[in-house]
């Protein structure tokens, strides 16, 4: 059986990572800048899980496990700062934020 | 040689031998036990820890009296430590513990355990006296107890009294750290402890914004000057290190002195960076090439230092040194911040600016003169520095009419002189001119506080005068003081400056022949200048007529506790004249007649001796009989420079300018437009002045406060406020800067696998 | 060209343009609904690599309650209205360029890589056991403890952090 | 089938017990909160805080004395390195709690959740120290950032911590997903995540194609732990995160997280180095380290605020630290690659000698130990000093603040003096001592344009150290200046800090033996 090559799956792993990558510099929206971090997280997930497949170990399998329960706990602490940050603010654009700098 | 062996008492040994013999063996037998004293050299830096600790903590609740007696009992009990100390060095039976084999006589020293440890790189808390440090010692804790004396009076209306005298206390507690220190490591402890006190006290009147820019001058000269100690110490460690790998069995001679096996215990149990172990590597490194032993022209082939001689390692490090003791003993071009340093209080001037803290490059010079003999391109370089130090701030001394002002100019001329004479090898001439130096620059200083004092804080010279008959303590001291420092004859700094003179007429350095005989040349301009200067300063000060616009009309001398310590210096600097008379036999058992400090000094300074025996760099060629020629000629320098300006001062210039006469005669003449007044003033004050100006201009105006202070603080901010523009506060212009540094690691990381 | 093939290139695309859609779409709600469609598709990109396992979880957890929490969060907000990009300026020229190169290299490193193979797997049981929840619960539990814990720890952590923080007033 | 005995758990007990200390303080909160003026006296919450850190940091200091070994399947290693940044981190952590309980009162927010978090974030640097595996290091740099997300957006005053949480929130996730897909290669090219596995199987093959992904990956954690360490110029976070953070976080973060941090960047780079090319770690973390050292030191040079100045300088300390690590990667002269013969067979694997890096790590150790203290004795003042009527105004860390501190509460200001020695490099403060150590290790290594560089940016700090201590010192203070209130626990902390930064620069002997005696116990 012909497998797909998995430089084709970690060449679109790279893809949505650096899809991910460019979202964060440039959304304006802070939401949308922590889902292009989501993004971000499941390229590395797809990585693994490509990597597993070629040599046969779930090690893979578990790090994608284990990053998903990351992925959570970081939404749940993400999201109650940016909701903080709306409540004090008003706004949660990105380029709003620079009480402190210099 | 004298016997000793029945000597009991003074008394009776007095009864049957001549009195010279009796002081000799009283100073030989101390009647205390020696043998354990070193164990109780930490208490003399123990003392005025305490006596900081207290005035700083309880000063303000325990009153102006039980803190001048907390300070001053806590000095003087190190003082009184300091004596016994000083008198335990002296029988040819004490010995310190040297774990490199060879004996270290004249000295006590304890080792307090491990401070820190690394691999192969230990420091000992180790502390040692010998007779180079036993007198220092005494100078700082005997000059330093007169000045807390004469403090508890200067300062008594002071409100932060308390502040004051635990400052000073922690001076002097650091002094005494540098001095004690039998390793590197310590003595940079003491070195930046010293530099921080300085620094406090400078600015203890801290109102004025030219003094905060003063005390940020010190600051900048003083880090340039530990960059380079710092520096100095790494490659030290390095030379060692690579020394230690490469050196041959041949290195270690068995004389008795040590093996290699013994050379590389010491240095596990001492440490690379302790003067023991500097010792070693300085004597077990010889200079004749010699394919068997590894020697001064050999590249080292190990560590970072790979392809470099050692011997052209010795000369950076001493460099780096020279750096470090430029910054500390105000050397050209970092002394402009001790002209500054002279914001703080008169006392504090007299003791760091002038005594102690200063003479600190020459201390750590005379420490490692062994290192120092080593390379002629350093001790060239030292002279040459000395030289033009001390002719720069003679010549700027004549444009300043600032009694303080002046005195700094001269300090820093003088410490010229020292370095003088590290550079022609003659240690002794060098420390005998810092003892002679403290005692009669501190009694100079004090003398202008007190003048100060007695005049509602007129620093003006010629908004002073004819304070002759009103303050004669002051004056009388003064006197005696200045006659010291212009080197008139029956006093100590005629013999101390014409020692180092001596020196540099008749050595000389391989590979550098003329160099010393222009720094000669170059001391005596300078000698005469400062006989110049300061009879100027005197005369103006204390002779003539009251200034018409002087502050008070009638100036007052000071209490007790000031005129005691001026009488107390001022019979030193007449005293210290015992130490620069050449009477003693040679150590070496050959040559001509020592001096009693050379004599003295011999067994600290017998390593480096020895080495320029071996190597030939340095050679001096020795006199029979005493130098009648050159002191004649020293002292008529002096008495020229010096009469000249009392002519002037005295008898020719009213302080005014206009000119007056001894005689109706003169005063005629110049009606007559005879004009001498202006003459002198074209062809000798103008020049100078002129010379001066330019000097101050090019080096204080432009190199220091331009280039190194501000142009370092423009630098800075510049660059500093480029990176500010970049922390915008955005979040996502800091993810950016994040992934162009990823992305150029990343590339650098691809280039080296492709 | 066998249906894996196919099916790989469906997704591929399918998964490269939704989070593409993630980026540039003006909407906050749009965004959200694009990642979610990322994610199943993704779902079915592991389904290829038979991470079948995973696969659900990655729809369940991922698609199903982190998903649901942004858009929880987006609607208390009443962040539904167009927000563009933030605004030129030379970092972000700099950061796309970056992540341009970072691309670059990535890819180059890629294409170097040997070809796959399943060589490892030395019967069809092995390769039907692969990937099962059985045989990642056997390693998970009895090798993977410390993380597993520290996963837990982890949780509890997020928990009290998310309430101190969303708290109106401390 | 693979057991567990207790001996697997010995490194963990610290972080548990941290952690049971944690909960303990959740359930009390949870209790206490519906006893009727249960929250008028809430001192007890630092309490045991600190009891729980002092029996955390009891149990580290006998583990250091355990034999090195590799526990709990591979993903943990139990050595002096882990057990002595436990201790550390212990410490930290105890003098935080300390310093938050005037600090909260003050501002009528005293909560058992927030020392909860603080505790949570010390059981996270401490099994962060660790870790041994990949996904086991990230989940526990997750469980200490998490714990310090909440931490800094924690008070609700004014618009600072909400944005500081919100900005190292969104960066910290970013450089995390960069770790996670650097690991994500490295399995590619290794197989496995575990260190020791990494180490043998680079060690083994040359890895030829795999290079790539080695490098790429390589360069990717790096990045993400340079974020974590505050590495120029990966540092941009760490003067707004700190400014914004309450005082007491802002202090664990920089003195424990950095420390965690660098132990594991450290047993990381161990694990790759056999898989690079000898030049390469040895270029980057040069290059990161000069560029920390200059850029931090100079971007400090102009803060009039003293919170952001600390900021700067606890990124130029990072370079200090950064010197150290390079120190351990530099290849000797002339024979390229020859440090790798050493490094592959390091102790922090749990495998044999290398002593000569013992002096390095040993520097490195005793550095992050020295910085810890003194950076938390100098936010101890400043958290004192803070007046929340200011806050929202950003200037009540302002240098003028200092102005007269000597007259007015001169214990405050010896500590801060103290403190400021010590960042500066001054003997005999614990500062002189950590720099001396490192900057040696440097030389020794060869790099002595780095150690010059060094030295001479830390002669350049100790002006705007030293401002503060003129200020202090030296300046009268304004007129109407309010003297702020005192605490017994924040002078407790203050001076167990400043007692520790002089006590360990005048008598480092006993660390420092007690260091050589753990390393020779690693390298055995």
């Amino acid at each position: 059986m012909q497998l797909v090559p998995t430089q084709h799956y970690l060449i679109l792993a790279a893809v949505l990572f650096c899809l991910g990558m460019l979202g964060v510099l440039v959304r304006r929206n802070a939401l949308v800048v922590f889902m292009c971090v989501e993004l971000m997280l499941n390229a590395a997930n797809l990585t693994f899980l490509a990597f597993a497949r070629e040599r046969g170990d779930v090690t893979g399998h578990l790090s994608a496990f284990f990053i998903i329960a990351v992925a959570a706990a970081e939404a749940a602490v993400g999201l109650a700062i940016v909701i903080a940050v709306f409540r004090s603010r008003g706004t949660v654009n990105i380029d709003e934020l620079h009480t402190m700098k210099h | 040689m004298i016997d000793c062996s029945d000597f009991q008492s003074f008394g009776q040994y007095f009864s049957t031998h001549g009195f010279t013999d009796t002081v000799t063996c009283f100073v030989q037998n101390p009647p205390f036990n020696t043998a354990n004293i070193g164990n109780s050299l930490w208490m003399i830096i123990a003392l005025p820890i305490l006596g900081a600790f207290f005035c700083g903590v309880f000063g303000k609740f325990m009153g102006r009296s039980n803190t001048h007696l907390i300070a001053s009992a806590s000095v003087f009990g190190s003082f009184l430590l300091s004596v016994m100390v000083f008198w335990a060095v002296n029988p040819s039976s004490t010995v310190a513990p040297n774990p490199f084999g060879s004996t270290l006589r004249y000295a006590v020293g304890a080792d307090y355990g491990t401070w820190f440890q690394a691999g192969d790189f230990r420091v000992n808390f180790g502390l040692l006296a010998d007779h180079l440090s036993a007198s220092m010692l005494m100078v700082i804790t005997g000059v330093g107890f007169l000045i807390h004396l004469y403090s508890t009076s200067y300062m008594s209306h002071d409100k932060a009294y308390w502040r004051y005298f635990a400052y000073l206390n922690l001076f002097v507690a650091m002094m005494l750290t540098l001095v004690l220190a039998d390793s590197l490591v310590l003595l940079f402890v003491g070195w930046e402890g010293v530099g921080m006190c300085s620094y406090l006290l400078i600015g203890f009147w801290y109102d004025d914004p030219a003094k905060a820019f003063a005390g940020r001058k010190a600051f900048i000269t003083n880090r340039i000057g530990d960059f380079g100690f710092l520096v100095a110490c790494f490659l030290l460690v390095l030379t060692m290190g690579a020394f230690t790998l490469q050196a041959k069995n041949n290195n270690f001679p068995g004389d008795g002195t040590g093996s290699s096996q013994v050379f590389k215990a010491g240095l596990s149990a001492k440490g690379p960076l302790s003067f023991a172990a500097i010792d070693a590597f300085t004597r077990a490194l010889p200079s004749k090439a010699d394919s068997n032993q590894v020697t001064l022209s050999t590249v080292i082939d190990n560590g970072p230092l790979k392809g470099f001689a050692y011997g052209a390692m010795v000369t950076v490090i001493l460099l780096c040194f020279l750096l470090g003791a430029a910054g500390k003993s105000a050397q050209f071009p970092l002394y402009v911040w001790l002209p500054d340093a002279m914001a703080g209080p008169t006392p504090v001037s007299a003791l760091i600016h002038a005594a102690t803290m200063v003479t600190a490059g020459i201390y750590l010079f005379c420490r490692l003169s062994y290192l120092v003999v080593l390379s002629p391109t350093a001790m060239a370089v030292i002279a040459v520095t000395g030289g033009i130090t001390a002719l720069l701030a003679a010549l700027i001394a004549f444009a300043q009419d600032d009694i303080k002002k002046i005195l700094a100019y001269s300090t820093v001329s003088q410490l010229g002189f020292m370095f003088m004479a590290i550079g022609a090898g003659a240690f002794w001439a060098a420390f005998l001119h810092v003892v002679t130096h403290a005692f009669f620059k501190a009694c100079l200083f004090l003398g202008a506080g007190s003048v100060m004092h007695g005049n509602a804080e007129e620093t003006n010279i010629k908004k002073l005068g004819g304070l002759s008959k009103e303050m004669p303590v002051t004056w009388a001291t003064f006197l005696i003081s200045t006659l010291a420092i212009t080197g008139m004859v029956p006093l100590s700094g005629f013999f101390s400056k014409d020692a180092i003179l001596h020196a540099l007429h008749t050595t000389t350095l391989e590979g550098y022949e003329h160099i010393l005989h222009w720094v000669w040349y170059v001391g005596l301009a300078t000698a005469a200048c400062t006989a110049f200067y300061m009879m100027r300063l005197y005369v103006l000060t204390f002779h003539g007529t009251r200034a018409p616009d002087a502050k008070v009309p009638h100036a007052h001398e000071s209490d007790w506790q000031m005129t005691l310590p001026l009488v107390v210096l001022a019979m030193l600097a007449i005293a210290a004249v015992a130490h620069g008379i050449p009477v003693m036999e040679n150590a070496n058992r050959e040559g001509p007649l020592q001096t009693v400090m050379e004599n003295y000094l011999h067994p600290v300074f017998q390593n480096a001796m020895r080495s320029i025996e071996a190597t030939g760099f340095v050679t001096v060629e020795h006199e029979e009989g005493l130098p009648w020629g050159a002191w004649g000629m020293a002292w008529a320098i002096a008495l020229a420079g010096g009469g000249l300006s009392i002519v002037l001062y005295r008898f020719v210039f009213k302080r005014d300018g206009q000119w007056s006469g001894p005689a109706e005669f003169i005063r005629s003449l110049a009606q007559h437009k005879f004009y001498v007044d202006e003459l002198y003033e074209l062809l000798v004050i103008r020049p100078v002045k002129f010379v001066s100006f330019i000097f101050f201009k090019i080096v204080d105006s432009l190199l220091i406060d331009t280039v190194a202070v501000r142009g370092t603080a423009w630098v800075t901010a510049q660059t500093g406020a480029a990176l500010r523009y970049l922390q915008s506060g955005d979040a996502q212009s800091y993810a950016a800067i994040m992934t162009l540094g990823l992305m150029c690691a990343l590339f650098y990381a691809l280039f080296k696998v492709l | 060209m066998s249906a894996e093939f196919v099916l790989f290139w469906v997704f591929a695309i399918a998964t490269a343009m939704s989070a593409l859609g993630v980026i540039v779409t003006k909407n906050p709600i749009a965004s959200a609904m694009s990642l979610v469609a990322t994610f199943f598709f993704l779902a079915g990109i592991y389904v290829l690599l038979w991470a079948h396992t995973v696969a659900v979880l990655q729809v369940m957890v991922y698609a199903g309650a982190i998903m649901v929490l942004f858009l929880f969060v987006i609607m208390l907000l009443s962040l539904g209205e167009d927000t563009s990009m933030t605004k030129f300026s030379p970092t972000r020229i700099i950061g796309g360029v970056a992540t341009a190169g970072l691309l670059a290299a990535l890819v180059l490193a890629f294409r170097k890589l040997p070809e796959a193979s399943t060589g490892w797997a030395a019967s069809v049981d092995q390769l039907k056991a692969f990937g099962t929840l059985s045989q990642l619960g056997d390693v998970l539990y009895k090798q993977w403890l410390f993380p597993f814990e520290a996963v837990s720890l982890l949780l509890l952590v997020a928990i009290v952090g998310a309430v101190v923080v969303a708290k109106p007033r401390i | 089938m693979p057991s567990f005995s207790i001996q697997d758990f010995m490194p963990i007990f610290p972080a548990a017990i941290l952690a049971v200390g944690a909960m303990a303080l959740l359930l009390s909160e949870a209790f206490l909160v519906s006893v009727p003026h249960a929250s008028a006296s809430r001192g007890y919450q630092a309490v045991i805080g600190v009891i729980t850190a002092a029996f955390a940091g009891t149990v580290a200091f006998h583990n250091a004395f355990e034999d090195p070994r590799v526990v709990l399947q591979g993903f943990a290693v139990l050595d002096p390195f882990s057990s002595f940044v436990t201790v550390v981190v212990a410490v930290t952590v105890g003098l935080a709690v300390l310093l938050s309980a005037g600090f909260l009162k003050h501002r009528n927010a005293e909560r058992g959740e927030f020392y909860a978090l603080m505790l949570f974030a010390a059981a996270g640097m401490s099994l962060l120290a660790l870790s041994a595996e990949f996904i086991t290091l990230f989940v526990n740099l997750e469980v200490l950032s998490v714990a310090t997300y909440a931490l800094t957006a924690y008070l609700r005053r004014g618009t600072r911590p909400a944005e500081a949480g919100f900005k190292y929130f969104i960066l910290g996730a970013f450089s995390g997903a960069l770790l996670l897909y650097g690991a994500a290669l490295l399995y590619g090219a290794t197989g496995t995540t575990k260190l020791a596995g990494m180490a043998e199987v680079l060690r083994a093959a040359s890895s030829g194609d795999k290079a790539w992904l080695v490098y790429c990956g390589m360069v990717l954690v790096a990045t993400g732990f340079a974020f974590k360490v505050a590495a120029v110029p990966f540092h941009m976070w760490t003067p707004d995160v700190y400014e914004g953070a309450p005082t007491p976080v802002t202090a664990l973060m920089s003195a424990g997280v950095k420390a965690a941090a660098f132990v594991a960047l450290i047993r990381v780079f161990v694990a790759l180095a056999p898989g690079l090319g000898p030049q390469v770690p040895f270029v980057l973390f040069g290059g990161l380290a000069l560029l920390t050292m200059v850029a931090g030191n100079l971007m400090a040079l102009p803060q009039r605020n003293v919170k952001r100045m600390l900021a700067y300088s606890s990124v130029a300390h990072a370079g200090y630290v950064l010197l150290g690590v390079t120190a351990l990667f530099a290849p000797a002269a002339g024979t390229e690659g020859h440090g790798m013969g050493v490094l592959s067979a390091s102790p922090l694997l749990g495998q044999v000698p290398a002593s000569a890096h013992a002096d390095i790590y040993k520097a490195i150790l005793f550095y992050l130990l020295g910085y810890a203290v003194t950076t938390i004795g100098s936010f101890g003042v400043l958290a004192a000093l803070e007046r929340r009527e200011d806050e929202t105004r950003g200037t009540t860390w302002d240098l003028d603040r200092f102005a007269g501190l000597a007259h007015s509460k001169p214990g405050w200001a010896i500590a801060m003096a103290a403190c400021m020695l010590s960042l500066g490099g001054i003997p005999p403060t614990v500062g002189f001592m950590g720099k001396l150590l490192v900057f040696r290790a440097a030389v020794d290594a060869g790099l002595l344009g780095l150690a010059i560089v060094g030295v001479l940016t830390s002669a350049a700090a100790a002006y705007y150290y030293l401002r503060v201590v003129v200020y202090m010192f030296m300046r009268n203070a304004a007129e109407g200046a309010a003297v702020p209130e005192r605490h017994w626990q924040t002078d407790v902390a203050l001076a167990v800090a400043t007692a520790g930064v002089i006590l360990l620069g005048i008598l480092p002997g006993p660390v420092t033996a007690w260091l050589t005696q753990a390393t020779m116990l690693a390298l055995r």
